[in-house]
C-alpha cells in the first residue's frame, strides 16, 4: 500500500475527484492547506515593489491506494489537476506498512 | 409649514437605516464571493458609502435636487449644501438631502455587484464618482427632482426607477465590460459564507422599511401603508422564489433571502401607490421572476456576478411597471389598470424603459473609459490571489 | 382622535426593530448549533417570518384581534386585512396590525429552539401555520383581543404571556414529540459559533426597546418607563446568570447573554407596571431561575435544544407573576402585592397556568398530527450530514 | 413645557441606537484581536454595558446628573432614581437618564481596547466600576452636568471631552499599567477577523447617528445638522486615512473603517456647532491625525492595543479643539476662531487638556489599585491559551 | 517509531483522546479534514434522485509511537471510535525514521 | 528525498518560515493542526481545581526534501521555532518514495 499525496488547486479539486472516483479511486482525505513551491508564491507588484504571496491555498488529497495504483493515480491527478502554471502542485508518494478500518476488527488489506 | 416634531424624529430614524443598507449590501454581497474577496466586498461599499456622501454634499445633491434645467439636471444652486437648511416644510430641507444622500450611496454599493472579485480599486472609485454623477444623478432628477419624468407623471415612490432599475442595468452594462472572473463556468464559485449574507439581508430587509416608509417623508398614514406593503412584499418574494427553486431541487436559504430581496426591489416604487393584497402578487411574481431572470443570466454565461441585474433591475422593473397595475388612488392619487386606468401604465413602461436604456447605455461607456484610462481590472495574478490581499493587503485568518 | 406623527413615528420604527428581532433570534439559534445546521437555523427564523407574514394578512390578525367571539377568538371582520386602514387613534390602525405582525412572527422563531438539527423543512412549514394559527393567533385574542384573559383583567404589557410562555412551553411540547438529537447526551454537541450568538444577541436586545417600549403603542412616558425597565431587566439577567454560574465553574458568555434574554423575557409582560428597582429584582431571579431551570432540563435528559423552555417559557412565566407582586399602580394602572393587593397576583397565575397548560397541549397535539401526516424529522442520514445541506443544498466553505 | 411625543419618540429610538454600539464596539473589537480571544473581547462589551447599567440606576446618574456640589459632582438626589421621573421638558426626566446611560455604557467599552487579550474578567469588573465611578461620572458632571467646566462655558455636544477623551486617555493610562501583550512587537498579531470588525463599524457608524443627532434631545433643526455632520465626518475620515495609508502601502478596510470611527470621534464634540463644510475638514484632519497617532504609538512599542487612545483620545480632542476653530453661532450659539472668537477655542482647549490629564492620572491610579489588589492580568498560561477558554471556558468550533 | 494516522468520526474524537491518554498515548496533532471512503459518502434520496454527500466531515489523528504501541493503539482507537455504521474511518500505519523536539537539541527517541 | 513533518508554535511560524527560505528550502504545505505533548497541553488551574486545555493550536510544515537536507531542515526549525518551553514541538522524518509535479509529466526529482 502506498499513501499518495496529491497538493493541488482549490478550483481544480471537483474535476480531481471526479475524474479519481470514475476510475474507482474513491477513498480519500481532504484537507485545506497553504503551501508554496520553488515559485515562492505569487509576486504581486505594488508601486513599483514586489509583494510576494507566499502562501496560497490549495488542496491536500491523501490516499491510500495498492501499490500498482499509484501510476494510474498520478496521472488522473496530473490529467485534471493541470493547468499549465506554475502552482499546479505536487504529488507525493509514501510507504504505508499497514492499514486497517475502525468500523470492523477484521483487516482486511484488499479492501482499499 | 413649520417643521413636525414627529414626521423630523420619523425621517432621521429612517435615513439611519437607509444608511445601514449600505454596508448591508456589503455583508450581503461578501458571503456571495470566494472567501479571499469578501473583505473586498464589504470595503466596496464603505468606499461607496463616503465617496457619494462627499460627492452629494459637493454638487451630486444640487445635480438631483436643485431647481431643473430644462427637465435634464439640477443647476448647481446648492453646491456644498449652499442654502440648505434645518427649516423647511414639515422636515427640515437638510435632512431631505440626506435621506436622499443614502439613496444614492446603496445605489452605487449595489452596482459592485457586477465588478465582484476583479475590480482594482483605484478604478472602483474613478468609476464610481462617474456613475453616481453621470447615471445616478440625472435619473435622480428626472424623476424626483422635477425632471421630464416627473412633469410627464412618471411616478416611483421610494426607488424602483431611481435606484434599482438603474443600478441593476449599470450592473448589466459594468459586467460586459469587465468581463468574466477567471475560471467562471469552468469551475464553481459557490458562495463560501452563507450566514454572513443572510446577516446583510437581515439588514437590508431591517433598512428598506426606512427606505420605503420614510419615502413618505412624513409619519403618517401613507408611510403605515408602505411599510406594511414593504414586508408583505419581501414576505411574498421569499416564499415564491423558495417555492419555485423548490420545484427544481432544493429550497435554498440563498434563494429564499434573493427573493426577499426581489420582493423588496418590487414594492419599492409601488410602496406608495398599491395596498397588502396587491403587494402580495407583487412580492409573488417578483421572486419567480427574478429566480428565472437568474437562472437565464446563468445560462448566457453572463457574470454579472452577484445578480444585481437579475434582481433589482429585473425587481424593479416588474415594480414599476406594478404601479400602472395595482395603483389605487384612494392611497397614492394613482390609478392602474385593475382601477381600470391605462395612462400610467404606459407612462410608468415609458420611464422604466427609458431609464433602462439610458443606465445601461450610459454605463456601458463609462466602463468602457475608465477601462480604457487606467483598466478597471486587476491583474491575473491578483484576481487568483485574491482582492482581499491584493487590494487591501488584508486576510481572514479564522 | 387624530394621528400623532410622534406616536406613528415611533411605533412604525418599533415594528422595523421587532421585525429584525426575527433572524436575531436566527443568529442567536445558528450559533448554538453544530455548523452543519447553522444556515438552516437561521433560514427558519426567515421562513416564520415570511410564512407569518402572510397568514397574518390573510386571517391571523382577524383571528387574533378582529371582534369578539365569545371570549375565545376573533370573527373574520378582519380577512385580508379588509378595513384595517390608514387611520385611527393616535396611530393607523394599519400600524397596530403591522406591530402585532412583528409579534406573532417571532413567537413561531423562538419555538425552532425545539427542533434543531432534526426537523424537515416541509413539516417545519406545515406544523408552523398550524401553530400560529391553532395556539397563538388565540391566546393573542385572550389577552390582547379582548378575549376572555383580557376580561377577567389579566394583563401582559408586552408579550410575556402571549410570546414567552406560549413559545417556550409549546418549545418543550415539540421537543417531546420531535424526540432528541441522534447522539444527545453522548458525545458534545457544543455551540460552533458563540460570536454569532452574541451577535444575535444583540440584535435582541436593541430590538427588544421597540417590543417593550413600542407596546405602550406611543412614545410617551409608559414607553419610556418600559424602555428603562427594559434595559435594567437585561443587565440584570446578564449578571446574574453570569454570577450563578460562575459559583459552578467559568462565567461564559453565552450564560452572560441567556441571562440578559432571560431578563428581557421575564420584564416583557412587566415592562408597562413596574419601576426600576422591581426590574432589578425581576431580572436577577429571571437569570437565576432560568439557569436552573436548564440545568434542571439538562439533567432530565430533555432535548429542548436551545432552551426555549428554560429561558423563554420560565423567565415569561415568572415576570407574568411578577406583575402580581411589583406592580404600581402610579405607573401602568395595575397594583401586585407589594402595593397590598393580591388579586392581581391571582388572575396573572392563572392566565400564566391556562396559556402554559393550552400551549403544551395544543402543540402536542400539532405535532403528533404533523408527525403522522408527514414525519417531522429527517433522516438518519440527512441528520448526520446536517440540515444545511440536506434541506438546502448549500453548505459554509469558511 | 409638556412632553412632545415626536422628541420622545426620537430620543427613545436614539437611546435603542446608541445601546447597539457597545456590543457593536465588541464586534468591532473582537475581529481585531487573535481568534482566541474574540469572545472575549465582545463579552466584555456586554459586562460593560449590564454592569453601567446597574451602577447607573444605583447612583453613577445621581453623581453625575445630580444636583451640583461646588461644581465637582453631583449629590445622591438620585439615588436609585428617586425622584427621575415620566415627565419633563420636551422628553421626560427618565429618557435623558436611560440616553446617558447609554452612553456611560459605551464609555467603558472603548476602554477595553487597552486590556485586550491578557484582562482577568474578575479584575475587569472591579476595574470598571471604579472607573465609571471616579471617572467618568465626575466628568459627565463637570461637561454636561453643571459642574465647572459647564459653567466656564467648555461645551461638548455629544461627548468627544467626556466620552471619547476620557476613554482614550484611560485606555493609554490602563495599557501602561497592565503591560503589553506577550511577544507584542516579536510576533505578528495581525487582526484575525476584519469582516468583523467591520461589522462592528457598521454597527457603530450607524449607532452613532442617534448618539450625535439624539444628543439635541429633540427632533428638531439642531438634530438634522448633527445628524448629517457625522455622517460627513465619517466618510471624510474614512477616505482620509485610506488616502494616508495608500501613500505608504496598500488601503486596507481596516484604515478606512478605523478613519470613519476617527472621523465619528472627532465630529462628536462638535456636530451641534458646526456646519457640514467644517465637517469635511474636522473628519479629513481627524483620519490623518488618528493614522499618524496610530503609527506614533507602534513606533513607542506602546500596546495600547485597539487603539482607543489613538483614534477616540485624539480624535476626540481634535474634535474638541475644533469647536473653537468652525463653529458658527448660527448653528449652536458659540463661535469660533473662523467667526472671528477666540475665547472658545481657549476654553475648549482648557477642558479638553484637564479631562486628558484627570483621566490619564485618574486611571492610572485606579489600574494600580486593582492590580495590587487582585492582578489586572491572566497568568501567562491563561494568555497564551487565550482568554475565551481562560476566562469564559468557551471556543469558536468554526 | 510509526505514524499513526487514524481518520475517525469528529462525534466520537473526544471518546478516543481520553481512551488514549488513559492508555499513555498522549502527543497527537490533529486536523479537521473532510473524506469519503469506499461507500462514497451518504447518499441522501431527494425527489427519488439520490444526491450524495460525499465529503464528510472527519478528524484526522496523528501520533508518532513506538513501533511495540502500534496494536494497542489501533485497538483503543477502534473500541472507541466504533459506531458499526459505514463511515467509521480508517487508521494507516507509516514509518518513520527519526523524530525529534524543537525544545531541546538532544535527540532523545526514547521520549516519545 | 524525506517528508520532513514539523509541528511547531504558530507565532513562531513567520520567522522559521523566512529562515527556511533563506536557506533554500522553500516548497513547504502548511496546515493549521491543534495538538498535544506530553505535558498534555496546559494545565490551567481554576477554583484549586486544574483545567487542562489539552489541545493547543499548532501550525504543521510539511516538507518534501533531498535526503541531504533533512540536518539543515531541523535545524533551521530548532533555531527559530524555540522558546525553550513546553509545546515546542516535535519534527518527524519520513520516507518518500516519489515525488512528481503536476504541472508537467516530466518527472524531476532533482528539482525539489
Ligand atoms: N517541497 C515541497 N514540500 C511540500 N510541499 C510542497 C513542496 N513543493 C511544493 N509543495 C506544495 O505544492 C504546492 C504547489 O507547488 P508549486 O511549486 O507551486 O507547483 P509547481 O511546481 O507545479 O508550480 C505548494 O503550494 C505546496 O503546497
Ligand atoms: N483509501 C483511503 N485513503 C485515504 N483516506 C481514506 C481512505 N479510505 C477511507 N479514508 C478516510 O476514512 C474515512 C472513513 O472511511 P469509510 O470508508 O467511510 O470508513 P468505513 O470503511 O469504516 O465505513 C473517509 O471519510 C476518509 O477520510
Ligand atoms: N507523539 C506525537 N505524535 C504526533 N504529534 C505529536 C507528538 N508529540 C507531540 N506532537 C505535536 O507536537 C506538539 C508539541 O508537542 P510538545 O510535547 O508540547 O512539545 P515539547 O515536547 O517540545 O514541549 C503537540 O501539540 C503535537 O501537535
Amino acid at each position: 500500500m502506498k499513501l499518495v499525496i496529491a497538493v493541488i488547486r482549490p478550483e481544480k479539486f471537483e474535476l480531481v475527484k471526479k475524474a479519481l472516483e470514475a476510475e474507482g479511486v474513491v477513498g480519500m482525505t481532504v484537507t485545506e492547506v497553504k503551501g508554496r513551491g520553488e515559485q515562492k508564491g505569487i509576486a504581486l507588484q505594488f508601486r513599483g515593489r514586489a509583494m510576494p504571496v507566499d502562501l496560497i491555498p490549495k488542496i491536500k488529497i491523501e490516499m491510500v491506494i495498492e501499490d500498482a495504483d499509484v501510476d494510474k493515480v498520478i496521472s488522473i491527478v496530473r490529467a485534471n489537476g493541470r493547468t499549465g502554471r506554475p502552482g499546479d502542485g505536487r504529488i507525493f508518494v509514501l510507504p504505508v506498512e499497514s492499514i486497517c478500518r475502525v468500523r470492523t476488527d477484521l483487516d482486511d488489506p484488499a479492501e482499499s | 409649514m413649520a417643521l413636525d416634531s414627529g414626521d423630523t424624529a420619523f425621517i432621521l430614524i429612517c435615513t439611519a437605516l437607509v444608511m445601514l443598507m449600505t454596508p448591508g449590501v456589503g455583508f450581503f454581497y461578501g458571503g456571495l464571493v470566494r472567501r479571499k474577496n469578501l473583505i473586498s466586498m464589504v470595503a466596496l461599499s464603505f468606499v461607496a458609502l463616503s465617496m457619494v456622501t462627499l460627492q452629494w454634499v459637493f454638487f451630486g445633491y444640487s445635480l438631483a435636487f436643485g431647481p431643473d434645467i430644462s427637465g435634464i439636471i439640477g443647476s448647481f444652486t446648492f453646491i456644498g449644501l449652499e442654502g440648505v437648511g434645518t427649516t423647511g416644510d414639515g422636515i427640515p430641507d437638510l435632512l431631505f438631502m440626506v435621506f436622499q444622500m443614502a439613496f444614492a450611496a446603496i445605489a452605487l454599493a449595489i452596482v459592485t455587484s457586477a465588478v465582484a472579485e476583479r475590480v482594482k480599486l483605484s478604478a472602483f472609485i474613478v468609476f464610481g464618482l462617474l456613475w453616481t454623477t453621470l447615471i445616478y444623478d440625472p435619473i435622480a432628477h428626472w424623476v424626483w427632482g422635477g425632471g421630464w419624468a416627473a412633469q410627464m407623471g412618471i411616478v416611483d415612490f421610494a426607488g424602483g426607477i431611481v435606484i434599482h432599475i438603474s443600478a441593476g442595468f449599470s450592473a448589466l452594462a459594468l459586467a460586459l465590460v469587465i468581463g468574466k472572473r477567471v475560471g467562471f463556468g469552468q469551475y464553481s464559485m459557490d458562495p463560501h459564507n452563507i450566514p454572513m449574507t443572510l446577516l446583510g439581508g437581515a439588514l437590508l430587509w431591517f433598512g428598506w422599511f426606512g427606505f420605503n416608509a420614510g419615502s413618505a417623508l412624513a409619519a403618517n398614514g401613507l408611510a403605515v401603508n408602505a411599510f406594511v406593503v414593504t414586508n408583505i412584499s419581501a414576505a411574498s418574494g421569499a416564499l415564491a422564489w423558495m417555492g419555485a427553486s423548490w420545484v427544481r431541487g432544493k429550497p435554498s436559504s440563498l434563494g429564499m433571502i434573493s427573493g426577499a430581496i426581489a420582493g423588496l426591489g418590487a414594492i419599492t416604487p409601488a410602496a406608495g401607490f398599491v395596498g397588502p393584497l396587491a403587494a402580495i402578487v407583487i412580492g409573488t411574481v417578483s421572486g419567480v421572476l427574478c429566480y428565472y431572470a437568474l437562472l437565464f443570466r446563468m445560462r448566457k454565461g453572463l457574470d454579472e456576478s452577484l445578480d444585481a441585474w437579475a434582481i433589482h433591475g429585473v425587481g424593479g422593473f416588474w415594480g414599476t411597471l406594478s404601479i400602472g397595475i395595482f395603483a389605487i388612488a384612494s392611497i397614492g392619487g394613482v390609478s392602474g389598470l385593475i382601477a381600470g386606468v391605462g395612462e400610467q401604465f404606459l407612462l410608468q413602461a415609458f420611464g422604466a424603459v427609458t431609464v433602462m436604456v439610458f443606465s445601461f447605455v450610459g454605463t456601458y461607456i463609462i466602463a468602457r473609459f475608465v477601462d480604457a484610462l487606467m483598466g478597471l481590472r486587476v491583474s491575473e495574478d491578483e484576481e487568483y490571489v485574491g482582492l482581499d490581499i491584493s487590494q487591501h493587503g488584508e486576510s481572514i485568518q479564522v
